[in-house]
């Protein structure tokens, strides 16, 4: 566990994937959440945002992870990371991210990023181009935060991504996480500033 | 400024579009249906009413530009009853779900049946609870799958149509989304029927119903509505077990002479006027 | 109909019906229950010779149901139950409210809870009138305690009801409902009538739920040519649904202070013998009667009582209480149940003071004697 | 609030046939499957566009069957801009 | 069915489904409304496996019917529902109040009245859950705050009706309904479990509701042998209609004596750093987590802060409060709602103490931030 | 001590006797009938289980040994069905009045019907609302007076059998107070009957329905009784005419074939196990 | 008024009319309570009790009359006037008497009377052989307390009786009233004591 | 609580034939009225009698149909003290 990397006693992150309904977003933070969970380590809690429709509508999906035995406040209150993959969620949670905290944007989706620090990927058009499924973005974005961050083994991921899924649809999110965690990867010196 | 056509001033289209539902559900393509209808009769907007309960379907009146009414889940058609009697010359127009008409709301429905009460009631049976997230209805039919029915549902479901004909409904018809011209022309003639007029109109809801019982796009749901359903004419040369499995669809009762709740009641007022 | 000329005897359900029709009542939805049933009866035969609606309905949800698309339809509309229905009728009564629409719930209160005790008398409805329904309610009750007052309260419960565009409840009990009494009926002209408020803006630019100054909003009817939206969802002033935090907030303040604005022209209640008081009574309905009994017998035998009796129950009149609670040394709250009201004035008494319950839960009028023992307690606890 | 009705359609859509709202439409596919004469068709992000306006025989099914009113009769239309 | 070897990630409404099995629930019976499906679908999918009943009524008064039923029948039953469908319930909270049925009412709160806000999150329905019914009603409701209490007040709910025999209502909020959480399944036997008193007397002197120093009777199912009659009535203790006075007192004093006597063994709470506190949060669910996260930033500002949380919120714990209240100089009660719990508060504590809601009521998580500003606000009111 | 008869051994006469109910009141009869079925079939008494609803007719439990659960106003049904889902070997009898079964608890009753789950529902259709005092109800003949209905009802009345059989009970019957042999055996059948069963009983409300509508006495309205039924068999060789204002008595649908709710049920449970 | 003769400053006379139900005692107060109204002068109350069902059982009814504005507690406390119509209400009752009370009993279904100066009649014999109707009983009784208590005039009380029922009743109890009228001014002197 | 039950009749009702339990009768007529042989008649207070004995068949319709089981089968019985 990266914990000292943290420079803090405790850890905790905060996390938020933000974007439209049916892009999945809900399902990515609880496979983060689940593989937090499975470590036997971590601590972790996903909560959700409804519009005021029970179906459709704008999707927010927050994780907190943290080694402490409890965690009080289950909403993402400063970001650690926000992920969007929309204009509308990039605009109103941008502000909310920590001074050294990242921001992950589908590059396609949310064309204009004022902060330069950005980092930027084409989650939607990866997953089908490489995939063949608009639909496992979702998952490259797990892989990503995952390989980004460090925190959760990708034994975790693969496992929380495996129970997760029905048989038929396990390889091809397997593949996401495994095309997610790799250029997450390539960004985790941002990790040192968090 | 926005499009231009006689539909749209029907609509709240400047508020309210596009509609809160998911892409190819029927509830839309109903609405539609009504509001063609209603044009065709040359109704006053402000003489009609339209109440629904809770649930997808019973979205619908956030969209029309008539005196509109969402009320409880079930009770649709009981708030209509006062409003009918409390102001007669108003046309109402109820719409419910087959859950918040038949499960919650089957009481209320029966008896303003029985009272034969002037109030259209379209009937948008999808078999399934569609705003709660995809649980059996009471027109789920046995086998089917829902949330609440994982195994399949061990539940026989309603014939609508029956029911509101032993009801004492004076205007009963089935029809289908799929059946575009004949659901328009049904519906028309539910809204100038003088009683209780009841249409079902199966409907597809593509992302649950479909998605569980693996009818995997509204045209797949569209089709499968033409495949099972037989016009009440056809049927009639039909033997039972070529109708077995499949919904007639037409116009099974339309009685103008049974006594309409509300012309009683002004009857009764003018007796004792005497 | 009652001679309007002389005095009559009358039973309290049939004030109810002469209050209700006095304030124009022009429709009644009901589903038949003791000890509310005469009121129905009584609509029935009266209504259709006056052009006015009964139905009965098959439940109380449809009833009260009825009643709202009525009240929405332009006319003045009651129903009248019990407990049982009355429980049923809660997810309408939140209806009622957050469509902010007039209609009068009359509750002739029996032994409970459930089937209970369906012919006898009982004030154990009190709490439920003020927090039954889902979600946070503010709720408006009157309790008139005589024949004479059914009618008064009945009018006043109209009045508050299209004046504040909420549903209001009448709580009767079933000695009251059931009691004949002399009754005058009052100069037509004496009995104020109120309407609720009528748009007088184009419908272009109308909005039903609109946010004013007093949180009073004009009401038109289906039919009258403005045609808007109601929903039960939380709604903007146009009426339609919204998730923005600030419209949310602004529209339960809204009902919350349409109320509370409003609380002290609906705030109705007696004082009685109170100026010299040291002990005081607190009661409303038929127990307020016993209580009246009880302050003048205790009188008698020279103990400075008085009594307040409350004809509001919700919204629950908290400072009157304080402020009268300055200057006693305890309070006795009078009432058949196992202590409902007595809750409200502990939390409305500033100061820590003896406060005990006069209470009776057997079907049965709590009796003068009753009070004055709980006034001896209260006494007793005051000196130790 | 008008925002969402009134972009201007681009204008795939001759004049005097049928109009796509494609702020309305869900692509839901339903339009483009009944068009009895195969005049409409799906662009790549799945939206319906008169592929062959001279098979558009006015037949009305697209838009009665359109759940969202998002295909109107073209000659009805005045795009105001 | 969760991994018992290893720590998993649950749903607060599947932790609820999870609680019920391992109490033993073995019917359920409900009807859907979000934001309490899942639990409804969790039954559906599992109960059948083992044996157990699911049943989707036709609507909540049909659902609540059933499981009354289902548990005269000798089940452990359950209903799952939310506002609109806790207010249909009623009637029939009190039928099963006044037959000594136990029942548990899982009440998924979303924003009220009435439709209200149905995907999101609120605690409005707190005063319902104490005085929704008619009749006099002394109510049993627990909130748990995280997913692992869900599991544990889920089993502590059934086990509560099941000692008590009465219904008790599990109050969760959207937000905890909706969370999904470390989860650790406790070992199978440190799950205490109790059942329902059972008759050791022969037939010929069994008294289903006889009295007894504890209040509690012996309950046989159905179909054990004891054939006996139940009813909504004010009965007797053979479970037959009365109108004897006495008897009549004893009944509505057994069900009112048989929660306070076992008061003590139902009230769960938890103090939070109110050792040497100077000012008292008092919240329940998960309004409670963002005053723990409260409590602990205000520490950091040195501000002398403590929480109590509730999980028993009826019978409300007024001596706990009055106890905590001696040694603090103020209180915020933070709940999402316009002031429900605080009523209680402002009951029990017999100084003169100042008491302010945090509140929130636009169908979002309160935040720590918002109890800190009315820590601040009740600090400077006592100042002044 | 009391009367030895094997009848009074089904009674709780010690303690309850005399009844409730008014002198000539069919509720009574009806209870005979219903225990001289059950003794007749020889049940356990500790397996049998009444249960009803809130009225005169909703009183019956307290006065048979049986399990006995006197409910709510209108939701007997549903709560016997929870009691024969949680225990299916009991036996399950409903006895609801016409309001209490088909006002209030009409939604339960189309329900359980469609459903098919094994409960015998016996409807005391006195066509009135007696314990609270006379009002109409449901099943009160258009034009006939009730306390609510001053100048002749003009709601249309239900006919039970066909919205039981509409809603999709598989054994309905209706009988009538004065048919006392046709009334046991129909009972007797229900009884045995493995599904929903219904049987619609007219019965004789002296006191209310029959001081409001001119019929004095008990044995009057026997007499009605017999003079407005006719046979079903007799009824099938009958004009419309020659039926008119005529209530059909005899065993409408006896249906052992149709798939019983608890027994599907205990199928899922069955095939999950394999 | 018979005010002085009560030799109190203000007059106010309870009676309770207490028997079986259907012996017709609820309408028996309401008509002695509506003729106290009638006169203009005196304030009435009448209330019943029910038993367990809302129809049958025992029956009961209270009638104070008083020439106060307001009569508060609206039951009977102390009786001036019991009536008693079985054996039941008799014992019940007879206790809450005044010691100059007055108890009136139908002498065939109250056969056992401890009270020597219990007034004894026949009320429901008489309706019988006099009118040829049991029913009417009740009617004789209230004009018996009419007679008695003389503060109500026969003038009132016959139009308390004739507005209380309809046409094709109306002779016969008128008729009883006047018997019971007659005989219960018999007793006048009783009142003195009151 | 037996005492309503409890009461001996009177022996108007000969061995093996019909008995009324008057404390429960409600003197409806219906069991008079319905004797097919006229075999029951009405006392002065209206509750029914075996007024002649020997018309009674035991034909079961006056106990079928009491509404309150104030009439059983004479041989059935044994009235204990
Ligand atoms: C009293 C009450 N119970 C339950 C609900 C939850 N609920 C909302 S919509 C719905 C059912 C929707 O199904 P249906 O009526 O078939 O309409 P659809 O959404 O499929 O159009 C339910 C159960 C509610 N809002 N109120
Ligand atoms: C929720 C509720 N509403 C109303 C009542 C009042 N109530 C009691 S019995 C009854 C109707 C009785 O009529 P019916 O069911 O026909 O039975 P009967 O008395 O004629 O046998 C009513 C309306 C009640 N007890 N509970
Ligand atoms: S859930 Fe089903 S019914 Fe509801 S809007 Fe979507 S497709 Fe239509
Ligand atoms: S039918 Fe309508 S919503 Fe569906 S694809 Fe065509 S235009 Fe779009
Ligand atoms: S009121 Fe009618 S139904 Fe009720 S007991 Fe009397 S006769 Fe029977
Ligand atoms: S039928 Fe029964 S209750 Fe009626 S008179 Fe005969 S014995 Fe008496």
């Amino acid at each position: 566990m990266n914990k000292n990397k943290q420079n803090k006693e405790s850890f905790k992150m905060e996390v938020r994937l933000a974007g439209s309904g049916g892009q999945g977003l809900i399902t990515a933070g609880m496979i983060l959440a689940k593989a937090a969970v499975l470590t036997g380590k971590l601590n972790a809690v996903q909560t959700q945002s409804y519009g005021p429709e029970a179906r459709g509508g704008a999707s927010r999906s927050d994780v907190i992870i943290s080694d402490y035995e409890q965690i009080y406040y289950p909403k993402a209150r400063k970001l650690d990371i926000l992920l969007a993959f929309n204009e509308e969620s990039y605009y109103k949670y941008t502000p909310l991210l920590k001074g050294a905290g990242i921001l992950i944007v589908d590059e396609k989706y949310v064309p204009e990023v004022k902060e330069k620090n950005a980092i930027r990927f084409p989650f939607i058009t990866t997953a089908k181009t490489e995939i063949g499924t608009p639909i496992v973005a979702n998952i490259i974005a797990v892989g990503f935060i995952g390989g980004l961050t460090g925190i959760l083994g990708k034994k975790v991921l693969r496992e929380a991504v495996t129970t997760s899924f029905k048989e038929a649809f396990r390889k091809k999110n397997l593949k996401a996480l495994e095309i997610g965690y790799r250029v997450g990867g390539k960004h985790t010196e941002r990790m040192k500033f968090l | 400024m926005g499009p231009k056509s006689p539909i749209y001033d029907y609509l709240r289209y400047k508020k309210k579009f596009p509609t809160v539902w998911c892409p190819g559900c029927g509830i839309g393509t109903i609405m539609g249906a009504i509001i063609r209808a209603v044009m065709s009769l040359g109704y006053d907007k402000n003489d009609v009413v339209m109440v629904s309960g809770i649930g997808c379907s019973s979205r619908m009146p956030a969209y029309v530009d008539f005196n509109t009414l969402h009320t409880t889940h079930g009770r649709a058609i009981a708030f209509a009853t006062g409003i009918k009697l409390a102001k007669p010359h108003l046309k109402l127009i109820v719409v419910t779900g087959d859950g918040d008409g038949l499960a919650i709301g089957g009481n209320h429905f029966i008896h303003a049946a029985r009272r034969n009460i002037d109030i259209t009631h379209i009937l948008i049976n999808n078999s399934i609870y569609g705003m709660t997230g995809g649980q059996y209805s009471p027109t789920t039919p046995r086998r089917a799958f829902a949330y609440t029915a994982p195994y399949g549902n061990i539940e026989p479901d309603f014939d609508v149509v029956e029911l509101g004909i032993a009801a004492g409904a004076s205007f009963v018809a089935r029809t289908a989304v799929y059946h575009i011209i004949q659901m328009g022309k049904i519906i028309e003639k539910a809204l100038k029927h003088k009683g209780y007029s009841l249409v079902d109109v199966i409907s597809q809801c593509p992302v649950l119903y479909g998605r569980l019982n693996k009818m995997r796009s509204p045209v797949e749901m569209l089709l499968w509505q033409k495949e099972h359903t037989v016009d009440i004419k056809v049927a009639a040369k039909k033997s039972p077990e070529e109708l077995e499995g499949k919904y007639i669809v037409g116009i099974f009762k339309d009685d103008p002479d049974m006594p309409e709740y509300v012309s009683e009641y002004q009857k009764l007022i003018d007796s004792l006027k005497e | 109909m009652p001679n309007k000329e002389r005095p009559a005897l009358v039973q309290g359900n049939i004030a109810c019906g002469y209050g209700a029709l006095a304030a124009g009542c022009s429709f009644f939805g009901g589903y038949p229950i003791t000890p509310s049933t005469e009121i129905a009866e009584f609509m029935a035969r009266e209504l259709p010779k006056r052009g006015g609606k009964f139905i009965q309905m098959e439940d109380e949800m449809g009833s009260l149901a009825a009643v709202i698309g009525a009240s929405i339809a332009g006319a003045k509309a009651m129903t009248a139950t019990s407990g049982p229905g009355f429980s049923l009728m809660q997810e309408h009564i939140g209806f009622a409210y957050i469509t902010e629409t007039p209609i009068v719930v009359v509750n002739v209160m029996r032994g409970g809870p459930s089937t209970g005790l369906p012919t006898m008398t009982s004030q154990s409805d009190t709490l439920q009138a003020g927090f039954g329904t889902h979600g946070d309610y503010y709720a408006v009750a009157f309790a008139p305690s005589s024949v004479q007052e059914v009618f008064e309260y009945t009018v006043k419960a109209f009045n508050a009801a299209e004046f504040l565009q909420t549903p209001v409840v009448l709580l009767m009990d079933e000695t009251l409902a059931h009691m004949r009494e002399k009754f005058i009926y009052p100069p037509t002209d004496s009995i104020e009538v109120i309407n609720r408020k009528k748009p007088e803006t184009p419908f272009a630019w109308f909005k039903r739920f609109e946010m004013t100054p007093d949180c009073i909003s004009d009401f038109p009817a289906f039919g009258d040519g403005y045609r808007y939206h109601i929903t039960g969802l939380v709604h903007d002033p146009m009426g339609f649904p919204t998730a923005v935090s600030s419209e949310i907030v602004k529209s339960a303040e809204k009902l919350r202070d349409k109320i509370l604005i409003h609380k002290d022209r609906f705030t109705y209640y007696e004082k009685f013998m109170t100026d010299d008081a040291i002990w005081l009574i607190i009661a409303f309905g038929t127990a307020a009667r016993s209580a009246k009994q009880a302050v003048i017998e205790a009188r008698h035998h020279r103990m400075k009582v008085g009594l307040l009796q409350l004809y509001t129950i919700w919204p629950f009149p908290d400072e009157l209480i304080a402020e009268l609670s300055r200057n006693v040394e305890g309070i006795v709250v009078a009432e058949m149940n196992m202590g409902q009201l007595i809750r409200e004035v502990k939390k409305a008494c500033p100061r820590k003071l003896p406060i005990l319950g006069a209470n009776r839960y057997d079907g049965v009028l709590i009796t003068p004697d009753e009070i004055i023992h709980s006034l001896k307690a209260v006494h007793g606890s005051k000196e130790k | 609030m008008a925002e969402t009705a009134a972009k201007k359609p681009k204008v795939r859509y001759p004049e005097g046939k049928i109009v796509v709202f494609e702020k309305w439409c869900k692509r839901c596919g339903i339009c483009v499957a009944f068009c009895p004469t195969g005049a409409l068709a799906e662009d790549e992000r799945g939206v319906p566009y008169l592929a062959t306006p001279d098979k558009c025989v006015l037949c009305a099914q697209c838009w009665l069957r359109c759940p969202d009113f998002a295909i109107i009769k073209g000659p009805e239309i005045k795009e105001e801009e």
